[in-house]
Parts: structure tokens; C-alpha cells; sequence
């Protein structure tokens, strides 16, 4: 199986995220694709970002010629500041964290199973470099999880799935996922299709996950 | 009279010794004190232990340090960033030792050991590998693993501007660790970018009062490590 | 569009349940929310556990709180400033409860519930009446106390300068607990002496960033408690 | 016995104190005789006084007309800033305490006993009202705990004892004692007498302390 050429692109997944994203919401980003959600802040709303290195009021890239190398984000991205931030150090920022003051974290994934449990941090091949930056806490501490990522790897295995066999992040912490191919919701039941991207039909979905998922 | 400020950055590090643990402030390049890493490298101590977020970028800078043998043992939460090359090689190597600490708790634990706590409870890394080995204690309902409060030897860190009683401010995201670095170490070393008179800075906004801060040097133009890293340098 | 700013003390005051646990800030008078206090009696609020350093001077303020017989319990360190006659009175007759916790312990478990740490241990107490009954844990040679984060339903305190997103900053020792309570309580309440547009703060020197606030009431010209103590005035 | 009518009066006691504390040193001053020890700094030297309600750099009561009520000190008196101050919360602030920051501590006291233990908080009568402050913090956080007390309690009775009869407030912490009559060291010996008020001879300063005293 090749790369998806259906369904939504990384921006509209960006972007359906961003849907979610409640007016007033303080809201941190993971790397990678959830970076992106910053620029789909919906029309009326306002919504805060937290970037673990020290800043709430997180802004987009900046124009060329405003960058300062020393205001970046969790990715090490260049990044600006909104009008009302603020800066703070680690263990200020990590208790935002861990004390349950941020909303919504979005993550990347490299899988989900179906009882919410995440895997984002190793593939446990003894040969990687481990790393879990700030993941764990993450996970530990925001209300609600959730998690943009292409349904199906590159070599096109289900990211979501019955049961992680990568080494976990945290246990049953997901709560909503995007992919290229639907918007999925932890249930008691499993997997839920919320909706499905333009062009792409349940059976479509279910061929490409893990385990079986449960319709709308 | 107080004066915390000296003259060299090699007298700021001259003090380091074998075997020493050294946290070292920055998330990336934001607050990395690499005129304090390099002068360290110049100075030779080996066996160290180092506190960092990462592990470094290109062949400068806390890289550098590594890929000079000098660090015996990082403990830090993300060691592969873009352009980290050296430690993961020496790592899989077997050369360097990890200690692998999800990022909150390591901020935590450098904050706790600065302030006299030795030992705390937090819900980061329950039931993922990270926690194998820790104790796991319940408390109202939910699992919590310990996890030590970290002091150091040294820190070596980064400022925006400081006074002569070591009070400090810091540049945006360029304070990450330092301010909880500061409290952790024994002795504090301080590059700071401006050199103010007492009074200067307000005393309502000094991020690092002067009683966690024991040198401070002035580094008026700091390298900045992606230039550094894109130029394809290497220290020394 | 986020605004936090409400526009009277009472609509400030309004949710606080009977039984609630409150945070209010100060220390002795500085920092002291009077006028959000004096809505709280207004209010009627009853059963309260109240966290502040101190039980109040005379009959206004959180003096007048426990006056009022609205308060069930106090955890503070110290009850018995120069003219606190409230709380010695009540507590002699055994009509309100004391947790009696150092300062420091006080201080860090109010920073602990609001950064998620459930337990740490501190030598604080070690050895004395204040450490019985708790768990003693020997650690690298010495003896540590556990003792457990502190939260609260809401919290009272008192600012310098707010904004619609609920950034505060403080004046000189008024800043004390109120920026570890703004963190525990789970709906912060705050009266600013001014309020400010968005972006008149500088971000590097916002004390609590609005994340931890919920509700901002400018109360532009407060009362002084010690002004009210030495007149005799008493509240209601 | 009534008062003391020889050997240091308070302010001589406080000025006896600062004299011990030398150049940069961070000091913390307990409430009542310590928080003269403000005044006190010798000239030459530069001491960092600490507030455990938040200020590093405090000076001494303000002129009239400066005051501000939200500028007191531990013992809720108005202060002053000096300049190359800092302000901070109450949790940062204990860190310095906790954390082993400040180089000395001077604390009043009910009772010291000859192996250091401090009693400073209550006299465990049952119906009084118990009140520990910051007292049990300093005493296990600060590296050097140096008290200023009168020699006897306005009673007449030794406040210098074999062992304490009050709750302590930590054990084993105190360094030297500085009272009306002498300054006196805690060592592994017992009290060791390092100096004598003017006109006060040992054995007066024996016969009013509870336990057999060291000679210099």
C-alpha cells in the first residue's frame, strides 16, 4: 500500500482539529503535524497555546526578518509571541502541565488502541535512541488528548489498533483522533467514527485499522 | 562588597572538576551557554555527568563536549533532536550512558533538588517503561511513581542581562532550565549578555534573585549554535 | 474572545458553596483580598476551610470571616498575630478547627496540589509534635516527612495589574501565596488594584500567567486592614 | 530574680550578632531582638537579608512617609528594599529556606538545649494557641542557625538547658547563642562560653543556665 491519495491532507487535518478547539482554551501542541493547528484558530474565537519551553500566547512562525532564535517552540521551530503572553521557566511551565491547567493537548502518534492507550515515544527497538521529551507528562496531566496522525504508516500498517505494541506514553489517555481518513473517538466501545474525510466510506477505514471500529 | 562578576570564561569554569555532574541550561539552542561549554571543553574535565534537555546540536556547543569524551553520562529527556549526531552514535556505540527522564519530571526533579526537596510523587511515566524499577504508591485512587530530587555540581547557563549580586533576567524562551539550574547547583556560572549596575533591574521582575547565582561573566555577542551548525563548524 | 474581568465583587463571590475549601492570599495584611472577603460574609457562604498564612487582625476582613462563624476550619501556620482576637477566642472555646503547617510546608503543598504533585517529603517538622503521625522516610541519611499537596475549590487574592486573559502582576511582599493558590484553587478569583488592555504587560515579567486565573474584579481603591484595625471598624 | 540590669541590652545583643555575619552572606532574621540585626551590618561588608514573606535585599524600616503596607517583613513590620532586591512567592521564597540557600539564620528562642535541640514555638500548654510560623523550616533548611535570646525568661528561669521542656522546633540546629550575658557556642561538649558580657563573670552566667557551661 502506497501513501493515502484520498482523505484529508496534513493542513485539513490541522484544520478539522482546530474545529474542536473551544473559545478560551489553553492548548498545547505536540510536534509535527499538531504544530500546524496553531495557524486554524476558528473566526471569534480565542484560544491560548502552551509550548513547554516556557510560553503561553504562542503565535505563529514570524515574518522574515522578526525571527529571534532564542523564542522557538517544543519542536525547536521559530515561533512569536501574541500580545498578552507570557514566559516561564521549565518547572513553571510543567506544572501547567501536570497540574491540569492545560485543555487540550494534540499529539502525534505512532499508535493508538482502541482503549485510548498511546504510543508516541519509542518503537522499543533496542538499537534506537530512546527519547520522550515531554510526552509522558503530557499525557499525565492535560484533560484531553488528542492525537493527529496518518491512519496507516508509511509502510502502510494500522496506527490504530487493538492493542500497542510499541512501549506506551500512557495508558487509555486518548480521547479524540484525526486522521487523513476520519475523526475517531475513544469509546467504551472502542473506536466511534465522528466523520469520515470527503470521498472516503467506513469499509475504506476499517480495511486500513487495527481493530474494528464502530460507525457513527 | 558583593561581586559575583569575573573576568574570563576560562576562571568561570576553572573550578570544574572530574567526575562532576554539570547541569547545563538551554532547550535547543534557547539559553545554551556555549561560551561556557567550549571554555569547559579548553579546560579539559572529563567524566562528567551533564544535565541538559538534549544532547546537542552539529559538532559545537554541548555536542562538542560529548563528542570530546568528555561526559561520561547524559541525563536528559529528548537526546535525537534534528542534527544530533554525536551522542546517538556514541550511544549506540555503548560509549555514553543515558539517563532517560520524561521532561517534566526532570524539570521537577532539578526544582525539587534546589529547593531541599529530596523525593516527590507524579503520575508522568505510570505504566510505561520508564517507571520499571521506581516505587508506584496510590494515592486517593490514582498511581503515582517517586521520582529523587537532582542536584549538581556546577551549572553553567545563560542570561539576558545580571547585576553584581548575581540577580538575573532572561531573553523569552531562552530561560527554560536555568532559573530551577540555578537553584540546583552548588556552584552557579552565569554568561550573561548585558552587565547592569545594582538597582538597575526591577526588583519586582528579577527571574533569579542573586542567592542561587555564584560567577557571572559577560558574553556581549554570543555564538549562536545554529549558525555555528549550519557553517558545519566544530569546536575546538 | 476571553475576558475574566466580572464586574462586582458579589457576582465574584457568587459560587462559593457551602463547605467550599478557600484559598486566600496575604500575609497579614499585605496581599489580604479585603474587599472580596467582605463579599464572601456579605455572601453567606458557611462551612468554609479557609488556607491563609494568618486568621486575620480585629474584625474585618478574614478576622471578621471567622467572626462571622463562617468558617469550620483554618490551615495556616500562624494564628496568633498581634491583634488576632478572633481565631484565639473561638479556638480556645473549641468552635473552629486548626491544621497547624509550617510555612514553608504550607507554602509548598499549595505549590504542590497546583502542580500536580499528589506527596513530597521535607525535613521540615522532623522530629517535632508537627511530624506526628506522619510517614518518616529515611533518604540518603536523613529524615523526610511526607506531607500532601494542598488544593482548593476556589481562591481569593489580591493583584497589582490584571488583564482581560488574566495576567497578573503584584506589589512588593503583597505577592506571598497568592501566585501558588492562584495555581491550586480550581476557580481563581482576583481584585486588582488596576486593569489593564492586553499587552501592556510584558510577558517576561507576568508573575501569574492567566492560565491559573478565572475571574478578574478591579477594585481600584482597596481598604487598608491595619487602617480599619486601628479604627476600631468591624464588619458587617 | 527581675530583669537583667547588667551585660548587653538588645540593640548591643543584635549588634553582637551582625558582628559574626560576614561580608555577602545570606541571612534570614527571626522576629523580635534578630530583626535589629538588620541595622547592625559592619561597615566594609555587604549582607543579603531575607524575608520569608518574599524579599531578597531587605533594608531597614522605612523613612516617614515612605511606607507601604505591602512592604513588611516576617514579623509583618514595615521594611524597606534596597537597591539589587528581588520579590518572589512564598514557595520560591521557602525554596531558599528548604533548599539550604541562606548562609544564616538568627531566631529568638523559649529553650536551646546543650546538644542544639531549639524550642521556639510553643510552651505545649494545652490551651494556648499554637502558632510555628516559618520557625521549623528555617531550622532544617538554613545552614547555620544562630540565636539572640535573653538569658532567662522574664520569670528568672533558664532559657540555656540540658534539655528542652517545650516542643522543639528542630533538633540539634542551633549554632551559638548570643544573650543578654554572653555569647556561647553549641559544641559536642556542651555550651562553651566565647565571650562575656562587660562586667558579667562566668559563674554568674552559670548560676542562670541549666546545665554546666564550658569555659572559653
Amino acid at each position: 500500500m502506497s501513501e493515502q491519495i484520498i482523505g484529508w491532507d496534513r493542513e485539513q487535518m490541522a484544520q478539522r482539529a482546530a474545529q474542536d478547539i473551544p473559545n478560551g482554551a489553553y492548548v498545547n501542541l505536540g510536534i509535527g503535524i499538531p504544530e500546524k493547528v496553531v495557524r486554524y484558530v476558528l473566526e471569534g474565537r480565542e484560544v491560548i497555546y502552551h509550548t513547554e519551553n516556557g510560553l503561553l500566547g504562542m503565535g505563529d512562525a514570524p515574518a522574515p526578518g522578526e525571527e529571534d532564535p532564542e523564542l522557538i517552540n517544543a519542536g525547536k521551530k521559530l515561533v512569536t509571541a501574541i500580545p498578552g503572553a507570557a514566559y516561564f521557566h521549565h518547572a513553571d511551565s510543567f506544572s501547567m502541565i501536570r497540574g491540569s491547567h492545560i485543555d487540550i493537548c494534540v499529539l502525534g502518534a505512532m499508535q493508538v488502541a482502541k482503549n485510548g492507550d498511546l504510543a508516541n515515544w519509542s518503537t522499543g527497538n533496542p538499537d534506537a535512541i530512546p527519547a520522550v521529551g515531554g510526552a509522558m507528562d503530557l499525557v499525565a496531566g492535560v484533560k484531553t488528548i488528542n492525537v493527529i496522525t496518518q491512519h496507516v504508516t508509511k509502510k502502510g500498517y494500522p496506527k490504530l489498533v487493538e492493542k500497542c505494541t510499541f512501549p506506551l506514553t500512557g495508558q487509555a489517555v486518548v480521547s479524540r483522533i484525526y486522521t487523513d481518513l476520519a475523526v475517531i473517538d475513544v469509546t467504551a466501545e472502542g473506536f466511534k467514527i465522528v466523520e469520515l474525510a470527503p470521498g472516503v466510506d467506513f469499509d475504506y477505514v476499517q480495511e486500513r485499522t487495527g481493530c474494528t471500529l464502530v460507525a457513527a | 562588597m558583593i561581586n559575583k562578576q569575573i573576568n574570563s570564561v576560562e576562571e568561570a569554569v576553572a573550578e570544574i572538576h572530574d567526575g562532576a555532574t554539570v547541569m547545563i541550561g538551554g532547550f535547543g539552542e534557547a539559553g545554551s551557554p556555549i561560551e561556557l561549554i567550549h571554555a569547559l571543553i579548553d579546560q579539559g574535565a572529563k567524566d562528567l555527568i551533564v544535565v541538559n534537555n538534549n544532547t546537542g546540536s552539529g559538532h559545537v556547543g554541548l555536542a562538542a563536549l560529548i563528542e570530546n569524551r568528555r561526559v561520561a553520562k547524559m541525563i536528559c529527556s529528548f537526546p535525537k533532536s534534528a542534527n544530533s549526531l554525536v551522542f546517538p552514535d556514541l550511544y549506540t556505540k555503548g560509549e555514553i550512558e543515558l539517563e532517560l527522564v520524561p521532561q517534566g519530571t526532570l524539570a521537577e526533579r532539578i526544582r525539587a533538588g534546589g529547593a531541599g526537596i529530596p523525593a516527590f510523587y507524579t503520575a508522568t511515566s505510570v505504566g510505561t517503561p520508564l517507571a520499571e524499577g521506581k516505587e508506584v504508591r496510590n494515592i486517593n485512587g490514582r498511581d503515582f511513581v517517586l521520582e529523587y530530587g537532582l542536584t549538581a555540581d556546577f551549572a553553567l547557563i545563560k542570561c539576558l542581562k545580571a547585576d553584581r549580586y548575581g540577580n538575573l533576567i532572561y531573553n523569552k524562551t531562552a530561560r527554560n532550565f536555568a532559573p530551577v539550574m540555578a537553584m540546583a547547583a552548588n556552584t552557579t556560572i552565569v554568561q550573561t549578555k548585558e552587565f547592569v549596575p545594582v538597582g538597575d533591574l526591577d526588583p519586582e521582575t528579577v527571574v533569579t534573585p542573586g542567592i542561587f547565582v555564584d560567577q557571572v561573566i559577560t558574553v556581549s555577542d554570543p555564538l549562536h549554535e545554529s549558525v555555528l551548525v549550519n557553517a558545519g563548524e566544530s569546536y575546538p
